[in-house]
């Protein structure tokens, strides 16, 4: 409404005699859709920025048989590659994400110390994944492990089981021992 | 409608197209009054009226749509890349037409003493840029992109196979705005039509405001005032560019053979390219001697017509027929003026020559000068 | 109707300290706002405050220049929205390009840059020739000519250097012809007239990695260092030196006066 | 107010104009939306949805429907009720226990707290006394108490949260006692619905009858244009294979595979689809392909390292999929709005010449399971001699496919020469000699090529060998066309050649091949004489050093008897053609126009003249059998190294089409395939309206391939592509398999599955045995003692007691033995003598292995090729020591007994015949064994005889749950064969 006053106090009418409303609906249409297609531009243009495929890594990959893996050992064999840690707890084997749950880096493994220790900024993780010193806002997230027919444990990063949300007990989340 | 497309055919390649436009060329944009007073009684004017506007564009744009029921001549035209060119073909149409217009209609009044349609009294107060100019710049540039949008939606732009430095496509050509270049390669060596032309093309350009100095005619459309300057100007632009890229894109076909625009192509399309120096036609065939060893004894011919081209013809021009012209110039712009017009001109006539006698050389100095 | 509500609270926003130091003039009311308008806003302070009347009509300017620009803007978004996902190596180039017709969203910004940069050569052409036809390049024009000159050449250049970048059969083959035009440069390309005078005794300078061409392409053919090469001609070289020209361009045509017309 | 306009443009129409530029505008912001979301796999991936949910509620109501009907799982319903109300009865103790549970958890959790902080200050005062001592600080002393009292302060709180945690562990462990019955009937009931349970948990999410609204209106949502980068169902990435092992051809580098065929062909893995519609439904052969257990699983290979094609296009077109005939073509334009790709060199192939995709890796395998198409189309290339004129990697060094003509003068007269050679198949209709005459492109030339003819004939005349009356043997009188034609028929060599009335197979077949490794014999009376067939039956290599017909060892009176029989055959067809007189002028023109090639025209002119018509035969007869390559195929003298003539197809399945040249044919599609078709359906056809010199045109012979076999061809041709994938995906370098490929180019080139099944193919003689075999039962002709030897190998079978046989099941008596599992089986060194002299095995035959020469090289070869085949350690073997004094072989003397098992009925024992049964039954002399046969495969063979050599007659002793045959020795069934065995291998021979 606003924009149509001021159009009219701009416009130059004395040549003109069109009624108001016409020459307002004109002005508003047209400005409108103007705005909306900005709008549209703007929203290809974040519609672009979202990839549709990618092309990362395999996110399963064979893990060995569970004997591999002594009774309390943390295995840091793929790490490098995969990003994980293979945990061998009392009763269940675990696939440990090795992304620090407060702000995203590599914790380390400190064997004499029985704990993952994060670079960043000092968050301590057991080798449960259990936070307990440092900002870390909750533990380390668990992959999804299972074992195939041939008894080959299978680890799949693309499902994740948070202990905050009782997820650990999920029967995909370890395989027993 | 066969025979039609046949003779089509036979007309459009450049020995004889080029020819006759290059005839034409100069009774529709006469350069001197002696070539005005024929454009008036052929009435070659009245194309830059409506009617005649008209007329151009229907046979231009109509023969152009009824072309493309010709399977062989819309599988050429459809080619993604080539759309670009069918819009600069009909634009430049529209534009040279409608700059026309204008121009005759302002040397209409010009003639008659009255001010050209673009003046604008003094007294008379100027337009305020807020809000018409942006308003109708912000209209043109969002129909620009809407318009853009729909071509990009309508046609894929080209990809082919991946890069195969092993394999050379038949035809390859340059980006279709280089096609003028490529065709020139057919005529001269690289370093000449590759490097020196387009050098001289764009020196040429940037020498352009420094050699017509004349004031009249700025500001405005007009034709008769400078007639001489559009004419070469237009000569330029109009047939040794956008003519030479029609023709590269749509009818040079595999091998670099020429085709018809209705003729399918051909990879086995055999034609006869032989072609003979100038120093073997004059000392082989005219004087019925061996060729002489000495090099510059072989290519004396050559070089003194070289010579001929460039050093006496202007002179000779400069005191016959553009006396006035050159008295009007003085001795520096004259002598740039007439180096570079004579620099085009050797463009036509080394086509010219190819076509009728096969020439390959007129000075062939290996390793150093071909020409 | 609530308009007057309404129309209290617009008067106050529009009158708000913030708003007007972001928008000094307001609402253009009066011949002086839309005077200041023009003056005081950066996209449009380009433009003179009032023109003579023929240079508003399209009739006369065809809005080509203005038109190239814009085509200009497009390209240089649409190419930084495609640089997100294009590589230039041998590895990724081409499938990238694929992959923006296969599976990447709005993959059209291809179609948008390529058709673009058709057209603005185009719409330089056409600018250049109604520039001529008016005779504008005569005094006091003839370097902003000169300019216009350089600019049509570097629409050229961007257009070609973009060319190679899909890198398949119809860009390799297109740059392979123009480059070897580089080899034939005289004196200084490997097979151009006179290149046997730049040698020092029997010790030629100028060979197979010493040439135009070879500067140009980074390689004796074109290959994996041309590719790159050309990327950043394309996407960083040309385009900041067509905008330092296209300023000059710009900022001429005002203090030459504006949009010429007869005397 | 603005009282001076300085106005040009009406403000109305301004404003009008941009509403409508507006509009157009945001038009064309839509429709960009709607093209980049517009996309087929979107609508594939919606419908195969509605199939999925279709099948998984098909599957779960029919899962409920067991469950229904199942009295287990009423059962266990009812008895976890009852449990549950059990439970609920003691359910104040679980509550109880379950109480004090947490409180303890509490506590613990306390405790443990304590414990951590104890522990963290434990480790930081470590670390401080061990710094302070390295470094010696005054301190150290007193840092380490403090570091003692960490120490217990943090092992009292260890030993607290132990006692605590053995606490609840009681506490669970009652409640797990008390919960026990119902745990353990919710598992196996849980267990029981399992099946039911997954498609529910499946169906949860996908079928949207299960859906809540909420979920309802997500699930639209997510795939909305625009919203679809939030989590789309829709979508490629999670279709899409990344195969890192195979490769992609970029030219100037290869990258890994990208395919995205998943994106719509959704089902490709998944048996259940099996019967849906493309592109749903599942590969025919997932056994094979795709699935994890197969050979080829998805993950490591994807789909187009075998079948071609854009792995990274997500539409039809771009997927670059080809259609397999016109009419597909048509459906496919109509239906996908396909259009041809052509800037893609890697089409998918159409489906009938799908088995090429194979070759990229599989290129060593001579014969590969499962790809008859591509053996056959590799086979006929082999057997047409394509190697001959064109360069083929694969063959190289394989022999000539023709005879060898050095000695051509005995056989032949040049007349019939002339005749056959200018059109071979009206001699005989199915002869592998192509015609090179009366063709599209050089009728019109006949006489001309009637003096090229001539002039080959005479210098491959001239140049032979003569040997007639050399080689030709004594034959003495005619001999018994009757008993000739027996023996053709029972001396095996249908396993090589066709006989007279051996109808051919509709369709090729590489087994029918097989039996067309010689020519059919008929019509010998018309090319040769009696007296060179003779000597020829006798001894094949007098007369061709290099032929590949082996000797039979056949008697004079044998020879001379096939000798009468095939001289009395007559052929299927006669030659019309006549023989001409020399044009002696158009001699003048040939000899003129070649001589023209190596000199100028005017020296030429003068050498001419001044050659006598002999000489300028010879001249030009050499000329042109270089010019139509006559070499490629015979060994001619005058050409031993000359190169073939023909174009390289080593690569050609990835030839630019480009580079095929149509000629003027613009009826045929410009794709590769259409190409080859045309080319073996007309050889010349290409040359059709162009004008050519008669020594320019097109010279690829006609083989006369029917459709069928072009179509093998054509595979063939498109698989000899430029190498696709890398080497370790195909079979690798191993030495096993390169001997084992070079085992199979040499049984190739002898035939040898002509008569015996190798690896699981061949035994080609089979059905003209089967055919024989009921025309003349056996017992009718007398089994041919006479015969010394024999031969090869063993394979028993019992009593066949029933005269009415089946002839199949006879002619399998008299079947050439099945080789399968040899290299386990026999002797090294035993195989080696054999194949250097072949004795006899079952000497009763008349069938009877041929001698080949063959070098002490190639025996190894075929040694070496059985060695690996069945992975045996080569070539070592211990011998079996017997004690003949021991309990065992006591035992198994017992057995011989009949008894027991009776081996003597069946077998021959030194030389001792089985009595009361015909030679067709008898088993071969168990005296061989000791020197023959591999210890361990005998032991083996003993134990179960069915899986060595299926369908064998030898019967089972040991079956698994049968009674034991030799009790003496305990149960122990390996103890018992091996006695057997111990004491077979003391017999001796005769």
């Amino acid at each position: 409404m606003t924009i149509g006053r001021r159009k009219k106090v701009d416009g130059p009418n004395s040549r003109e005699s069109v009624s108001r409303r016409g020459f307002m609906s004109w002005l508003v249409v047209g400005w409108a859709t103007f705005a909306a297609g900005l709008g549209g531009l703007g929203a290809i243009m974040m519609r672009f920025l979202a990839p549709n495929v990618l092309y990362e890594p395999q996110q399963t990959f064979r893990a060995g048989a569970a004997s591999e893996y002594a009774p309390g050992e943390v295995s840091t064999r793929w790490k490098a590659k995969y990003g994980i840690w293979i945990v061998r707890l009392e009763d269940r084997i675990v696939a440990l994400s090795t992304i620090c749950t407060h702000l995203g880096c590599t914790p380390n493994w400190l064997a004499s110390e029985q704990k993952f220790k994060c670079p960043c900024h000092g968050s301590a993780f057991r080798a449960n994944g259990i936070n307990f010193e440092g900002p870390a806002p909750r533990p380390l997230e668990r992959h999804k492990i299972t074992l195939d027919d041939e008894g080959v444990m299978i680890v799949d990063k693309t499902v994740s089981f948070r202990q905050e949300r009782g997820q650990w007990d999920d029967p995909e989340s370890f395989v027993a021992v | 409608m066969g025979a039609l497309k046949h003779i089509i055919n036979l007309v459009s390649a450049p020995q004889v197209s080029f020819l006759v436009a290059a005839i034409a060329f100069f009774f529709v944009f006469p350069p001197t009054a002696g070539f005005e007073r024929w454009n008036r009684r052929l009435r070659l004017n009245l194309l830059w009226t409506v009617r005649g506007g008209i007329l151009l564009h229907a046979l231009v744009i109509g023969g152009f749509f009824l072309s493309t029921l010709d399977p062989n001549f819309r599988a050429i035209v459809a080619k993604p890349d080539n759309v670009p060119i069918a819009l600069l073909l009909f634009g430049t149409l529209f534009f040279l037409w409608y700059a026309m217009k204008q121009a005759v209609d302002n040397d209409q009044r010009l003639a008659s003493d009255q001010k050209p349609n673009e003046y604008t009294d003094p007294s008379e107060p100027k337009i305020l840029v807020w809000p018409d100019l942006v308003y109708i710049e912000l209209i043109a540039a969002v129909l620009c992109m809407a318009a853009l949008i729909f071509w990009s939606i309508a046609l894929e732009a080209p990809l082919e196979q991946p890069a195969n430095p092993t394999l050379s496509p038949n035809p390859a050509k340059a980006p279709w705005y280089f096609l003028g270049l490529q065709e020139m390669l057919v005529y001269f060596d690289p370093w000449l039509a590759g490097v020196v032309f387009p050098v001289l093309i764009i020196f040429g350009l940037m020498a352009l405001p420094y050699i017509d100095t004349a004031p009249e005619g700025s500001g405005y459309y007009s034709y008769s005032r400078r007639k001489l300057f559009i004419s070469l100007f237009l000569f330029g632009w109009l047939l040794l560019w956008v003519y030479l890229i029609i023709v590269g894109a749509f009818m040079r076909g595999p091998n670099w053979n020429f085709f018809g625009p209705y003729e399918e192509w051909d990879i086995h399309k055999v034609v006869p390219l032989t072609n003979i120096n100038f120093s073997a036609l004059v000392w082989v065939k005219l004087l019925n001697r061996p060729l002489p060893d000495n090099i510059i004894v072989r290519e004396i011919f050559g070089i003194v017509l070289l010579g001929i081209h460039f050093l006496v013809v202007p002179p000779l021009l400069g005191v016959t027929v553009l006396k006035k012209f050159y008295s009007r110039m003085g001795n520096v712009k004259y002598a740039v003026f007439m180096f570079l017009s004579m620099a085009a001109l050797t463009l036509p006539i080394k086509m010219f020559l190819r076509w009728t006698i096969n020439l390959k050389y007129l000075v062939a100095i290996p390793g150093w000068f071909n020409l | 109707m609530t308009e007057d509500k309404q129309a209290g609270f617009w008067a106050r926003f529009f009158g708000s300290t913030i708003w007007r130091s972001i928008f000094r003039v307001g609402i253009p009311r009066d011949r002086r706002a839309r005077l200041m308008q023009v003056l005081s806003n950066f996209f449009l302070h380009l433009h003179p405050v009032s023109l003579p009347k023929h240079a508003v009509k399209l009739k006369y300017t065809w809005c080509m220049g203005g038109l190239s620009f814009f085509l200009f803007v497009v390209l240089t978004f649409t190419g930084v929205l495609l640089m997100f996902y294009y590589r230039p190596t041998i590895e990724y180039a081409y499938n990238d390009v694929v992959d923006l017709r296969e599976t990447t969203p709005m993959g059209i910004m291809r179609e948008i840059h390529r058709w673009s940069a058709h057209l603005m050569v185009i719409a330089v052409w056409f600018h250049m020739f109604r520039v001529f036809m008016t005779g504008s390049y005569k005094a006091p024009r003839e370097f902003n000519w000169c300019v216009g000159v350089v600019l049509l050449t570097f629409t050229m250049l961007l257009s070609f250097t973009g060319y190679l970048l899909p890198w398949d059969q119809l860009a390799i083959w297109a740059i392979t012809v123009g480059s070897n035009m580089a080899a034939a440069t005289p004196f200084v390309g490997q097979e151009g007239p006179g290149v046997a005078l730049l040698s020092i005794g029997n010790v030629g300078l100028i060979g197979r990695t010493s040439d135009a061409r070879f500067l140009l392409l980074g390689d004796t053919s074109i290959g994996a260092g041309a590719l790159l090469r050309f990327y950043v001609f394309h996407c960083v070289f040309f385009p900041l030196i067509a905008v330092v020209f296209m300023a000059i361009h710009f900022w001429r045509v005002r203090k030459d006066g504006g949009v010429s017309g007869p005397m | 107010m603005d009282n001076n306009e300085q106005r040009y443009y009406d403000p109305k129409t301004l404003n009008r104009v941009f509403a409508v530029t507006s509009v157009i505008f945001l038009a064309s912001l839509v429709a960009m939306f709607y093209y980049d979301y517009d996309r087929e796999w979107r609508e594939h991936q919606a419908t195969f949805r509605k199939i999925d949910i279709g099948s998984a509620r098909e599957r779960l109501e029919r899962d409920q429907k067991r469950l229904e009907q199942a009295q287990e799982y009423q059962q266990l319903t009812e008895a976890l009720s009852s449990a549950r109300a059990e439970q609920s009865r003691t359910s104040v103790t679980v509550e109880q226990e379950r109480a004090e549970l947490a409180r303890l958890t509490k506590q613990r959790d306390s405790v443990r707290e304590e414990m951590n902080f104890e522990i963290a200050e434990h480790a930081a005062a470590k670390y401080k006394f061990e710094q302070a001592r390295a470094k010696g600080a005054p301190g150290a002393a007193k840092l380490e108490k403090a570091l003692l009292e960490r120490e217990q302060a943090a092992a009292e709180k260890k030993l607290m949260v132990e006692q605590l945690e053995s606490q609840m562990g009681e506490r669970r462990a009652a409640i797990e006692q008390d919960t026990a019955t119902v745990v353990a009937l919710e598992r196996q009931l849980a267990q029981l619905t399992s099946r039911s349970d997954l498609l529910i948990r499946k169906l949860a999410t996908l079928d949207p009858a299960r859906l809540s609204a909420l979920d309802k209106v997500g699930d639209k949502v997510r795939d909305l244009p625009g919203m679809d980068m939030f989590n789309p169902r829709y979508n490629v990435r999670d279709h899409q294979l990344i195969i890192d092992g195979i490769t992609e051809d970029m030219v100037f580098t290869r990258v890994p595979r990208v395919d995205r065929c998943k994106a719509c062909h959704m089902g490709i893995a998944d048996q259940r689809f099996a019967d849906e519609d493309n592109p749903h439904r599942a590969h025919p052969n997932l056994d094979l392909f795709l699935t994890q257990s197969s050979a080829h699983p998805m993950k490591e290979f994807g789909c187009t390292s075998c079948h071609s094609g854009r792995g990274r296009g997500t539409s039809f077109t771009t997927a670059v999929h080809t259609p397999d005939s016109a009419e597909e073509r048509e459906e496919w334009e109509k239906e996908h709005d396909w259009e041809r790709l052509h800037h893609w060199e890697a089409p998918m192939h159409p489906a009938r010449y799908t088995q090429a995709g194979c070759y990229k890796c599989h290129t060593d395998n001579p014969e590969l399971e499962g790809a008859d198409k591509l053996n056959l189309g590799l086979a006929i290339v082999r057997k047409a001699g394509c190697n001959g004129c064109h360069l083929i990697d694969r063959f190289n060094g394989e022999p000539k496919a023709g005879p060898s003509l050095r000695r051509l003068k005995s056989k032949l007269t040049p007349d019939w020469a002339f005749k056959w050679i200018k059109s071979p198949k009206e001699f005989r209709a199915h002869t592998w000699m192509p015609a090179f005459f009366k063709q599209s492109n050089n009728s019109d030339i006949e006489p001309r090529t009637d003096v090229e003819l001539k002039a080959m004939v005479h210098y491959l005349f001239a140049e032979s060998e003569d040997r007639t009356g050399q080689a030709e043997g004594k034959r003495t009188a005619a001999g018994n066309a009757e008993n000739g034609k027996r023996l053709t028929r029972a001396r095996g060599c249908q396993a090589c050649h066709m006989l007279a009335d051996d109808p051919y197979d509709a369709t090729l077949s590489v087994d029918a091949m097989r039996r067309q490794q010689g020519p059919k014999l008929v019509g010998m009376a018309s090319k040769t004489t009696a007296a060179w067939l003779y000597g020829w039956l006798k001894d094949p290599a007098t007369h061709s050093p290099d032929t590949r017909m082996p000797d039979l060892r056949l008697s004079d009176e044998d020879a001379r008897d096939i000798t009468a029989y095939l001289m009395a055959v007559e052929s299927d067809g006669t030659l019309t053609a006549a023989v001409p007189a020399t044009d002696e002028r158009m001699l003048d023109e040939v000899t003129l126009e070649l001589m023209a090639k190596n000199m100028s025209q005017v020296a030429a002119k003068a050498k001419v003249h001044g050659m006598a018509v002999e000489e300028k035969l010879a001249y030009t007869g050499k000329q042109m059998t270089r010019h139509y390559g006559c070499f490629g195929c015979h060994d001619i003298p005058g050409f031993e190294d000359e190169q073939p003539i023909g174009t390289d197809l080593s690569e050609e399945g990835s030839k630019p089409i480009a580079q095929l040249d149509f000629g003027l044919r613009h009826d045929l599609e410009h794709v590769n395939y259409a190409w080859f078709e045309e080319k073996l359906k007309d050889p010349r056809s290409f040359d059709h309206g162009l004008v050519k010199k008669p020594g320019e045109r097109l010279l690829m012979p006609h083989f006369g391939f029917d459709e069928h076999e072009r179509e093998a061809v054509v595979t063939c041709l498109l698989a000899f592509a430029k190498p696709d994938s890398e080497l370790k995906k195909a079979l690798p370098r191993t030495p096993r398999n390169m001997f084992i490929e070079e085992g199979e180019k040499l049984i190739t080139q002898l035939n040898c599955r002509g008569c015996h099944v190798i690896d699981g193919a061949g035994g080609a003689i089979e059905p003209s045995l089967v055919k024989w075999v009921a025309e003349h039962p056996p017992g009718q002709e007398p089994a041919a003692e006479k015969e010394p030897e024999e031969e090869e190998e063993d394979d028993g079978w019992g009593d066949e007691e029933d005269e009415a046989i089946d002839p199949e099941i006879l002619a399998r008596a008299y079947m050439p033995p099945d080789l399968t599992g040899e290299g386990a089986k026999v002797q090294p060194e035993w195989l080696f003598s054999f194949l250097g002299d072949p004795a006899s095995v079952r000497p009763w035959f008349e069938a009877r292995m041929p001698t080949y020469s063959l070098t002490g090289e190639e025996r190894n070869t075929i040694l070496r090729y059985f060695s690996y085949l069945d992975n045996q350690k080569f070539p070592f073997e211990k011998p079996v020591t017997v004690d003949t004094n021991s309990v065992e072989f006591k035992a198994a003397e017992k057995m011989f007994s009949p008894a027991v098992m009776n081996c003597k009925s069946c077998h021959v024992v030194a030389g001792k015949t089985p009595e009361g049964k015909t030679a067709a039954e008898w088993a071969p002399d168990l005296g061989m064994a000791k020197d023959r046969l591999k210890a361990d495969w005998t032991l083996k063979w003993l134990l179960d005889p069915q899986t060595l050599i299926p369908g064998t007659k030898m019967p089972q002793y040991w079956p698994e749950d049968g009674p034991s045959p030799l009790p003496d020795l305990g149960a122990d069934t390996l103890r018992q064969c091996r006695a057997v065995r111990d004491y077979l291998f003391t017999l001796e021979e005769e």
